[in-house]
């Protein structure tokens, strides 16, 4: 018989395996082939941006926990990390250091601890750092580079989305193709070029159920019938669904950043209004708006409805309604 | 008196009062003011128009005006055209010269634009944007030349730069203009310039 | 309820009181016009003017006007003194009359001036309302200053026009848009609030 | 086609709230909770079509006409309080339902600066009529899509652990910025 | 065969294996038995026995004090010691009948079977099972004779009975279903006779097969169904396991009746079967007792009463870094403090093992797993969030009450948060705000 | 003419709009509580809604039906917030004074801990578990009606019981109900014995479970049969007025502390104080 004090705590006395380290680790891990690749891609540029924002965002976290006396568990969960990550994967090449670290002051500081830190942000925060340093630096973050793997000095080089809107691309044949998307050796920030590499990473995700299937799929479907509808009307105005699908941070925003559950809505109905909405903001934007790519403002924008989604979606309770 | 009556009373007093007080600021201030707004007008001309010493209005319709730009004795010398339309946020206001035949753009300076400031804001730096815009061939339809030139005689007469990141702005102030000439031709053309108020002042 | 030092009536509008820190009113302003210090400082002092002015007037006819019509004559009286002043700068001011835009004639609902009249001036003597909205408009134009100054040099880089950070600046752009405007807005009040709690508890 | 275009960029592009500051007041001050978010911003709506409808009518009528364009501030002050005040009175008089439901924020909103903002920039883009009105309508409601949203991100807020310097109107204004920056991304989207 | 099951769940390890294959062993009646009056959902029975006084095994000591409420039997035959306040499985100490055995486990003379039980009629069964004190043994201790007393409103057309045992490591009901098939069979026809329904099913989880194998054997020639089900928790809750096997949702707030249905435990039917048949009322039940912690896992028939330290020292006692003891299952038992509470009429298991102090407790990251799992299709962070936050209207609102605690949210929960705990707060609160309300 | 035409417009368009008040106001009048007018005529008019209302009148109106605090508007601070309490007459009257005493001494080392507690750590949360305690009645000291007290009155003392503040309790009785276990009492200010011990556990069980838990032994109840009983083997208090000051010795042999005086120190003092005296 023992006489030590048992542990007292309300059932359930079971737990399961996972844990919040554990799922960020687990994206971390993933983003690694699309982080691989924008390191052959953009060589040592890619590295210093990873490093300065990763670093940056630890120590905006280590600063806001130690001020507001919270443990520091935190700092090592793993989330600052994908967060820091995600950040320079949106960033352009060629982007001055000393922004990046803003970027990524701001990701954390303004897009998480403002909020009550991990967990309690209405915004995802990598994406709060990229629209701040888009609004601050405007120039410096739609110029682009072409990836050091294919010409030795960094020339400025439209991205393919750019390329559409801007110059006309379709109508001169120039459009990158779409094979060049997937493997990556196009313009663009530095995670997104690659399909291939996103797609490995997101399997993973899947593989691991890190990710709620619904947010990609959602997106996918609303971008495809939207631009798609618009291709079959006119295909020489308008790109292939397809082309649309692999362009810019389409896959890198689908699959890693909407997907972002503490910016994401909690109920399933939520879940699904968010992402075809999401996939619908991204064609309407890139389409008709002033922007080439709207990846990034559709989720934010998206992310101010996810409070009143959820709010109005709550599931029906077993037994609730009229009966069966 | 009834409270009704005092209530009337007092509003009404207070309306007259204030109002009286108003007009007098206004009629001192009228003419200043006036003179301001035809001062950045007649300012705008005499820049867009080189050589103009006085200026004429031709015609006014919303967003849209045409001023006739004159030496001191007279004769024409270009018309100046006062076009807006929305940009990338809101509205941008400019002038243009054109010389008598409608041939050359002569010049374009930007009255009003709440563009982004380092971005579309730059439509009216001098060294970015309107530089490119000196004598414009407008025969034909102008285009915009992408990516930007550093300098203008990297452009065909009948281009205009862009600016880096404002491709929007550079574009709509384009479009401003080639409506606003097609405008001015039709206007020329059908002797719509002659016609209303304006003739009779003349 | 005047058993306040005519030092501290003024005093209180600086920070106690605050019409924009501690009340939260006349934000539209604030933020609109603070893009540059030179226009936070107009609309500062246009606010004062149309302030002072009013407080007197309403402070000396308050008597005489029933109370069912009493917010519609002092708002006539407050656009009044608003279209003075938006008149005399578009007369002698014209540049910044136009970067100020409609701000100028919103001053008429600006909730701090109808604010005061309501609180104050219709209820107290005309010297205490003239103090008080001199307080007030200190206060005003302080917080405009302050907020104008983040935004410019953050967003220019500049002080009144004036480079003060050195060129290996680069400007946030952000600050000179909307978005910038209620970021700063929003963390200089919570610095305001960290401040006089911290305060407060010294006090305390 | 144009008014359309008109309607989505009041709502959208040149909101209100996010891109003229018009109407900060209200919108920190009743989007604590959803429920008078909505009123209010139905509220506002209303007025805001009545007023687009008013101003046009005494700019085009009178003050053009007569020259006297100096007495805008005024004469729509004067007439936009007294008609509120008036329609609120008949609503409470008419159907107090809907006077619970909206009226008691239409005292709020005649010293807004939303409403005679909305008043000045119509007569400044010298608006048609038509114009004048949708510009209104849409405006009106680009201020309840604003207003709602915020207080669904408040509501959420108050579950969350913020900063105590920053609860209520600090984060708020936050998150007002982040959510002006997201409407960006609508900028350049409709050419009128 | 397609095997049923509900939407939802989830899935804890199931550990099983350490009894599933130990027969049910009667334990011997210990040297004193501690026999709680407050063992039922309901209110406590009232003592009819004082210090000193000799009682006999079966005899009643504690006398129902209201409808919801059961009668309490002596456990062994011996002298009562006192009726005094004693440890409490549910936490608070409450009275009880302390009771030195003297080991000759004399049957009270009163206690009378039946001849032929399948004849009785509906109230003469709801009698029997009354006198016999016996309550829901599936956990919620409700006064099954209250169960058996249908509303005349609400006529009940479908017995099920609960033989799906989802939670991990118990084996007790799965060992009756195997030693006392026909024990259960025949309760459960009683039931069907008391209630007056017309059609029986037996559910068994599939991690469960020769059981069910063994049933369909015995009902090939009767009306009675059996139903394999997918193992997975919570199966066994009535509401997931009527829409398991019947498609109909119970409704929110409501209870099986209003679907016509009557839940049973299998421990229930046999406990109803041997009233009825042998008059012999409710002082022992099989129960599992195992874990990691315990040195000789099994299954063992224990009197009421029988503390928790005599059963566990009957099974070789504890291992030393055991660190919890609960009653119950994993998912939904009580930890207790002391091994010194007795056995009552709901203890389904004792468990022992030893777990690591708790990680760290993130905070919610809004997966929304908790709301994936949860088998009443709650959102399990929303009303964690209400109740952490005394929002006491959302969180009734969201449908705090109907929270079954089945443990799902919180089992599958990354950051570690004790939701039960929260929700159970939670509802606490509303129902507080709701008397407060009505008072 | 241009200074007629001004004065004349604006002139006809207050006489237009003023009259259509007045009528309106007139016709449309609605009956209603002289006092949300009064209320709204205190207020400062901002109508700038940081009260969390649509605007002073609706305010003033929540005020009148008593769903607002009078203290709500921030704007208008304490002077208006003086004004609304006095035209709503909520000036206090002079009432008893009282203050929360918290009846138990279940400190950290007198009271016995149940195990490992690795709940909820609120009290509320606690208590729905059983506690962290082995006395089911007792404070479990996390401090529930500590957060619940909005005046300061009350702190986490070292010994892991909470202390009222005496200066600063304003009776509001906030913690009389967030104490999940009903610890608390309001009682009055000059009320100075009381039994500190809520259990009902029996004498064995509750000397088991906690040093200073009332056993029942009944010593005090004998002291002062009529004022002290014993109810559920739990001493009660019945009527603190009439305790013979003299029989406070006799009380005070409890053998648990779990009955005594409130503040010995301050009287023992006193008593010294006249001993003194007395002696010189
Ligand atoms: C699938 C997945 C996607 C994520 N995407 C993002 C992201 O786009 N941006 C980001 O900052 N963090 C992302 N994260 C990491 C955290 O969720 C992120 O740190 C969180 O959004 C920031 O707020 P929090 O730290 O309060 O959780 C992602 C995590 C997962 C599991
Ligand atoms: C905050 C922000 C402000 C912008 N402001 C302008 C602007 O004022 N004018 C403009 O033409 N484009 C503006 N843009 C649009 C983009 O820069 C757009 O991609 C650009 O017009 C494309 O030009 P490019 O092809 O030269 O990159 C802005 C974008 C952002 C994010
Ligand atoms: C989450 C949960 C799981 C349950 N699991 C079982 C179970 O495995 N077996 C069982 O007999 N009762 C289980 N129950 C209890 C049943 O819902 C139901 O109360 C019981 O079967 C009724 O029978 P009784 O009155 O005979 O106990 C569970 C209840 C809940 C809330
Ligand atoms: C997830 C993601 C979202 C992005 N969103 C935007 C965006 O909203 N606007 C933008 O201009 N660029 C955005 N970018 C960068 C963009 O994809 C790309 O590099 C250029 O827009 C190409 O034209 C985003 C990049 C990523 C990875
Ligand atoms: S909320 Fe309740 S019913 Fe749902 S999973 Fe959690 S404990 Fe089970
Ligand atoms: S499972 Fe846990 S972390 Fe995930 S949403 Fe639910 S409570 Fe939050
Ligand atoms: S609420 Fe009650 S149990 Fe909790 S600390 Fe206070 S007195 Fe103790
Ligand atoms: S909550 Fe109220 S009664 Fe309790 S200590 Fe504080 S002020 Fe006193
Ligand atoms: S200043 Fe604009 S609403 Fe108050």
């Amino acid at each position: 018989m023992t006489d030590k004090a048992l542990l007292l705590e309300s059932s359930p006395h079971f737990r399961d395996q996972d844990s919040v380290p554990k799922i960020m680790y687990a994206v971390i891990l993933s983003l690694f082939p699309a982080v691989l690749a924008s390191i052959y891609f953009f060589r040592w540029r890619a590295l210093l941006l990873y490093a300065c924002c990763i670093v940056g965002g630890l120590v905006t976290e280590a600063l806001f926990l130690w001020i507001r006396k919270k443990p520091m568990n935190s700092l090592w969960d793993g989330s600052v990390i994908i967060t820091g990550l995600l950040l320079a994967m949106t960033l352009p090449p060629e982007l001055s250091l000393d922004s990046a670290v803003i970027g990524a002051v701001v990701a954390v500081g303004l897009g998480k601890h403002v909020f009550g830190g991990l967990g309690h942000n209405i915004f995802n925060p990598a994406l709060v750092g990229r629209a701040f340093l888009q609004t601050a630096f405007p120039v410096a973050m739609t110029t682009w580079t072409a990836p050091a793997a294919l010409s030795v000095d960094a020339v400025t080089f439209a991205t393919p989305l750019g390329n559409l809107k801007f110059d006309a691309a379709l109508l001169e044949g120039t459009l990158t193709p779409v094979k060049d998307l997937f493997w990556g050796n196009v313009g663009g920030s530095l995670g997104e070029t690659s399909a291939i590499a996103l797609l490995i990473g997101a399997a993973f995700l899947f593989y691991k159920k890190a990710i709620d299937w619904k947010i990609p799929a959602g997106i996918i479907l609303s971008l495809t019938v939207f631009t798609g509808i618009f291709w079959l009307i006119r295909p020489d105005t308008y790109a292939t669904p397809l082309f649309h699908l692999m362009a810019g941070g389409m896959i890198l925003g689908a699959f890693f950043m909407a997907t972002d559950m503490v910016t994401s809505p909690i109920t399933p109905r939520g879940t699904w209004i968010y992402a075809l909405g999401i996939g619908l903001l991204v064609g309407l934007i890139r389409l008709f708006g002033g922007l080439a790519e709207g990846v990034m403002f559709s989720i934010l924008f998206m992310n101010m409805f996810v409070p009143l989604l959820n709010r109005f979606s709550r599931p029906r309770i077993l037994g609730e309604g009229r009966g069966k | 008196m009834s409270l009704s009556s005092k209530m009337i009373l007092s509003l009404t007093c207070v309306g007259l009062i204030s109002s009286g007080f108003l007009a007098g600021v206004g009629i001192w201030t009228k003419d200043k003011i006036a003179f301001n707004v035809q001062q950045e007008i007649e300012q705008a001309i005499k820049t867009v128009v080189p050589g103009t010493a006085v200026s004429e209005k031709l015609y006014e319709e919303r967003a849209f005006a045409v001023y006739a730009g004159k030496t001191e004795d007279g004769s024409l010398v270009g018309y100046a055209v006062y076009a807006s339309g929305s940009g990338f946020q809101d509205t941008i206001t400019m002038m243009f010269g054109t010389d008598i035949e409608v041939k050359k753009l002569t010049r374009l300076t930007i009255l009003k634009q709440t563009e982004t400031p380092g971005l579309g804001a730059n439509i009216e730096k001098e060294d970015l944007f309107l530089k490119f815009w000196e004598d414009r061939d407008i025969r034909t339809i102008l285009t915009l030349h992408k990516p930007a030139a550093s300098s203008p005689n990297e452009l065909t007469p009948t281009e205009i730069n862009t600016i880096t990141g404002a491709t929007i702005s550079s574009e709509s102030v384009l479009k401003i203009v080639n409506l606003s000439l097609e405008k001015l031709r039709e206007k020329i053309k059908h002797g719509g310039l002659l016609g209303g108020r304006e003739k009779d002042g003349n | 309820m005047a058993t306040k030092t005519l030092s501290a009536e003024y005093v209180k509008g600086l920070w106690d009181e605050n019409p924009v820190f501690r009340q939260l009113l006349g934000l539209c302003p604030t933020l609109a016009v603070t893009n540059a210090v030179i226009n936070g400082i107009a609309m500062g002092l246009a606010t004062t003017f149309v302030l002072l002015l009013s407080s007197l007037v309403v402070s000396l006819i308050k008597k005489v006007i029933p109370n069912q019509v009493r917010i519609a004559s002092y708002i006539v009286i407050i656009a009044c003194f608003v279209t003075v002043a938006d008149l005399f700068l578009q007369a002698f001011f014209y540049p910044i009359s136009k970067a100020l835009g409609p701000y100028v004639p919103l001053i008429v609902v600006n909730c701090v001036i109808l604010g005061r009249q309501e609180a104050f001036s219709s209820k107290n003597s005309v010297g205490r309302s003239m103090i008080d909205a001199l307080g007030m408009s200190t206060g005003f134009v302080l917080a405009l200053l302050l907020l104008s100054s983040v935004r410019e040099i953050l967003g220019a880089g500049t002080f009144l026009g004036i480079q003060v950070l050195g060129s290996w600046f680069k400007p946030w752009i952000i600050m000179l848009l909307p978005a910038g405007a209620f970021i700063a807005f929003g963390l200089l009040l919570g610095l305001a609030l960290l401040i006089e709690s911290k305060t407060q508890k010294r006090r305390a | 086609m144009e008014l359309l275009a008109l309607f989505i960029s009041a709502i959208l592009i040149n909101n209100f709230v996010l891109y003229y500051f018009l109407g900060i007041c209200p919108f920190l001050g009743v989007s604590k909770k959803l429920d008078s978010a909505i009123s209010m911003g139905l509220a506002v709506t209303f007025v805001m079509t009545i007023t687009a409808v008013i101003s046009w009518m005494i700019n085009n009528w009178i003050l053009i006409p007569y020259n006297i364009g100096y007495l805008q501030t005024v004469a729509f002050i004067l007439v936009i309080a007294s008609l509120v005040q008036l329609v609120e009175m008949f609503i409470r008089k008419m159907s107090p339902p809907l006077y619970q439901a909206l009226g008691i924020y239409l005292p709020l909103i005649t010293t807004n600066c939303a409403i005679m903002g909305l008043a000045l920039l119509a007569a400044r883009k010298y608006y048609t009529f038509f114009e004048a009105v949708v510009f209104g309508t849409g405006s009106g409601i680009g201020f309840t899509l604003a207003i709602v949203l915020m207080a669904g991100i408040r509501e959420q807020l108050d579950l969350a652990d913020v900063p105590e310097p920053l609860k209520g109107a600090g984060i708020a204004l936050i998150v007002a910025g982040i959510m002006a920056l997201a409407f960006t991304g609508f900028s350049g989207m409709i050419k009128l | 065969m397609k095997i049923k099951t509900f939407p939802r769940g989830t899935h804890p390890p199931e550990q099983k294996s350490l009894t599933a294959g130990s027969p049910l062993e009667s334990m011997p009646p210990p040297e004193k038995v501690f026999i709680p009056l407050h063992q039922h959902f309901g209110s406590p029975a009232k003592a009819i026995v004082q210090k000193g006084d000799e009682v006999l095994l079966g005899q009643k000591i504690g006398e129902a004090t209201a409808l919801f409420s059961a009668d309490v039997h002596a456990s062994v035959s011996g002298k009562v010691l006192a009726v005094d306040g004693y440890n409490h499985p549910l936490g608070k100490p409450v009275l009880a009948v302390s009771i030195a055995n003297n080991g000759e486990d004399r049957p009270d003379p009163g206690i009378s079977g039946t001849e032929n039980p399948l004849s009785l009629e509906p109230e003469a069964i709801r009698t029997k099972v009354k006198e016999a004190g016996i309550v829901g043994l599936g956990g919620a201790g409700f006064p099954t004779a209250v169960k058996l007393s249908p509303p005349k409103d609400k006529p009940i057309d479908t017995v099920i009975i609960n033989g799906c045992e989802c939670e991990p490591l118990l084996n007790a009901d799965y060992r009756l279903l195997i030693e006392f098939a026909d024990h259960v069979l025949q309760g459960a026809e009683l039931v069907r006779i008391a209630t007056g329904a017309d059609r029986i099913i037996i559910g068994i989880e599939d991690n469960k097969k020769d059981a069910f194998a063994l049933f369909k054997d015995k009902t090939l020639d009767s009306q009675i169904e059996i139903v394999l089900l997918k193992t997975k928790y919570p199966q066994g809750a009535e509401k997931n396991l009527i829409s398991a096997l019947l498609d109909r949702k119970v409704p929110k707030g409501g209870l099986p009746f209003d679907v016509g249905v009557v839940v049973q435990n299998v421990g229930t039917a046999k406990a109803i079967w041997d009233a009825v048949k042998t008059g012999r009322p409710l002082y022992e039940r099989a129960l599992t007792v195992s874990g990691s912690g315990v040195n000789n896992p099994k299954n063992l028939i224990v009197r009421i009463g029988t503390l928790f330290k005599d059963v566990l020292e009957f099974c070789g006692g504890q291992e030393n870094d055991a660190n919890i003891l609960v009653m119950g299952g994993p998912m939904m038992g009580l930890s207790q403090w002391t091994s010194d509470v007795p056995v009552i009429k709901g203890t389904s298991g004792i468990l022992s093992w030893q777990t690591d102090p708790p990680f760290f407790v993130h905070t919610c990251i809004q997966c929304a797993r908790c709301v994936g799992h949860c088998p009443m299709n709650l959102v399990p962070t929303r009303l964690m969030k209400y109740a952490k936050n005394d929002h006491i209207k959302e969180a009734e609102d969201w449908g705090i009450l109907d929270c079954v605690e089945c443990g799902c949210c919180q089992y599958i929960c990354p950051a570690g948060i004790p939701l039960v705990h929260w929700i159970r707060l939670g509802k606490n609160n509303v129902m507080i705000e709701k008397r407060k309300k009505s008072a | 003419m241009s200074f007629l035409i001004p004065v004349l417009t604006m002139t006809v368009l207050s006489l237009l709009f003023s009259t259509g008040l007045v009528i309106a106001y007139k016709k449309l009048k609605v009956e209603e509580d002289p006092k949300i007018e009064a209320v709204n005529e205190a207020l400062p008019q901002a109508n700038c809604a940081a009260c969390g209302f649509s605007g002073c009148r609706a305010f003033a109106e929540a005020v009148v039906k008593g769903t607002a605090e009078s203290n709500g508007c921030p704007v208008g601070g304490n002077d208006v917030a003086a004004e609304v309490a006095e035209i709503l007459g909520v000036s206090a009257g002079t009432v008893l004074q009282r203050v929360a005493r918290l009846h138990c001494r279940g400190t950290k080392e007198a009271a016995a801990s149940r195990g490992l507690y690795l709940g909820v750590t609120t009290c509320a949360a606690s208590h729905i578990i059983g506690g962290n305690k082995q006395c089911s009645y007792g404070c479990m000291g996390y401090g529930d009606c500590v957060l619940s007290c909005q005046f300061d009155a009350m702190e986490m003392g070292e010994d892991g019981l909470p202390v009222v503040i005496e200066e600063n309790c304003t009776a509001c009785g906030k913690c009389v109900e967030a104490c999940p276990r009903g610890l608390y009492e309001l009682h009055p200010i000059e009320q100075n014995i009381f039994v500190y011990c809520r259990s009902l556990d029996g004498p064995k069980t509750s000397r088991k479970f906690c040093k200073n838990a009332c056993i029942a032994c009944g010593i005090c109840a004998r002291a002062c049969p009529e004022q002290i009983i014993m109810e559920n083997n739990l001493a009660v208090i019945r009527d603190y007025k009439n305790i013979d000051p003299e029989k406070i010795p006799a009380i005070e042999k409890c053998p648990t502390n779990a009955i005594g005086r409130f503040k010995i120190e301050e009287i023992e003092m006193d008593e010294r104080n006249e001993a003194e005296t007395n002696a010189g």
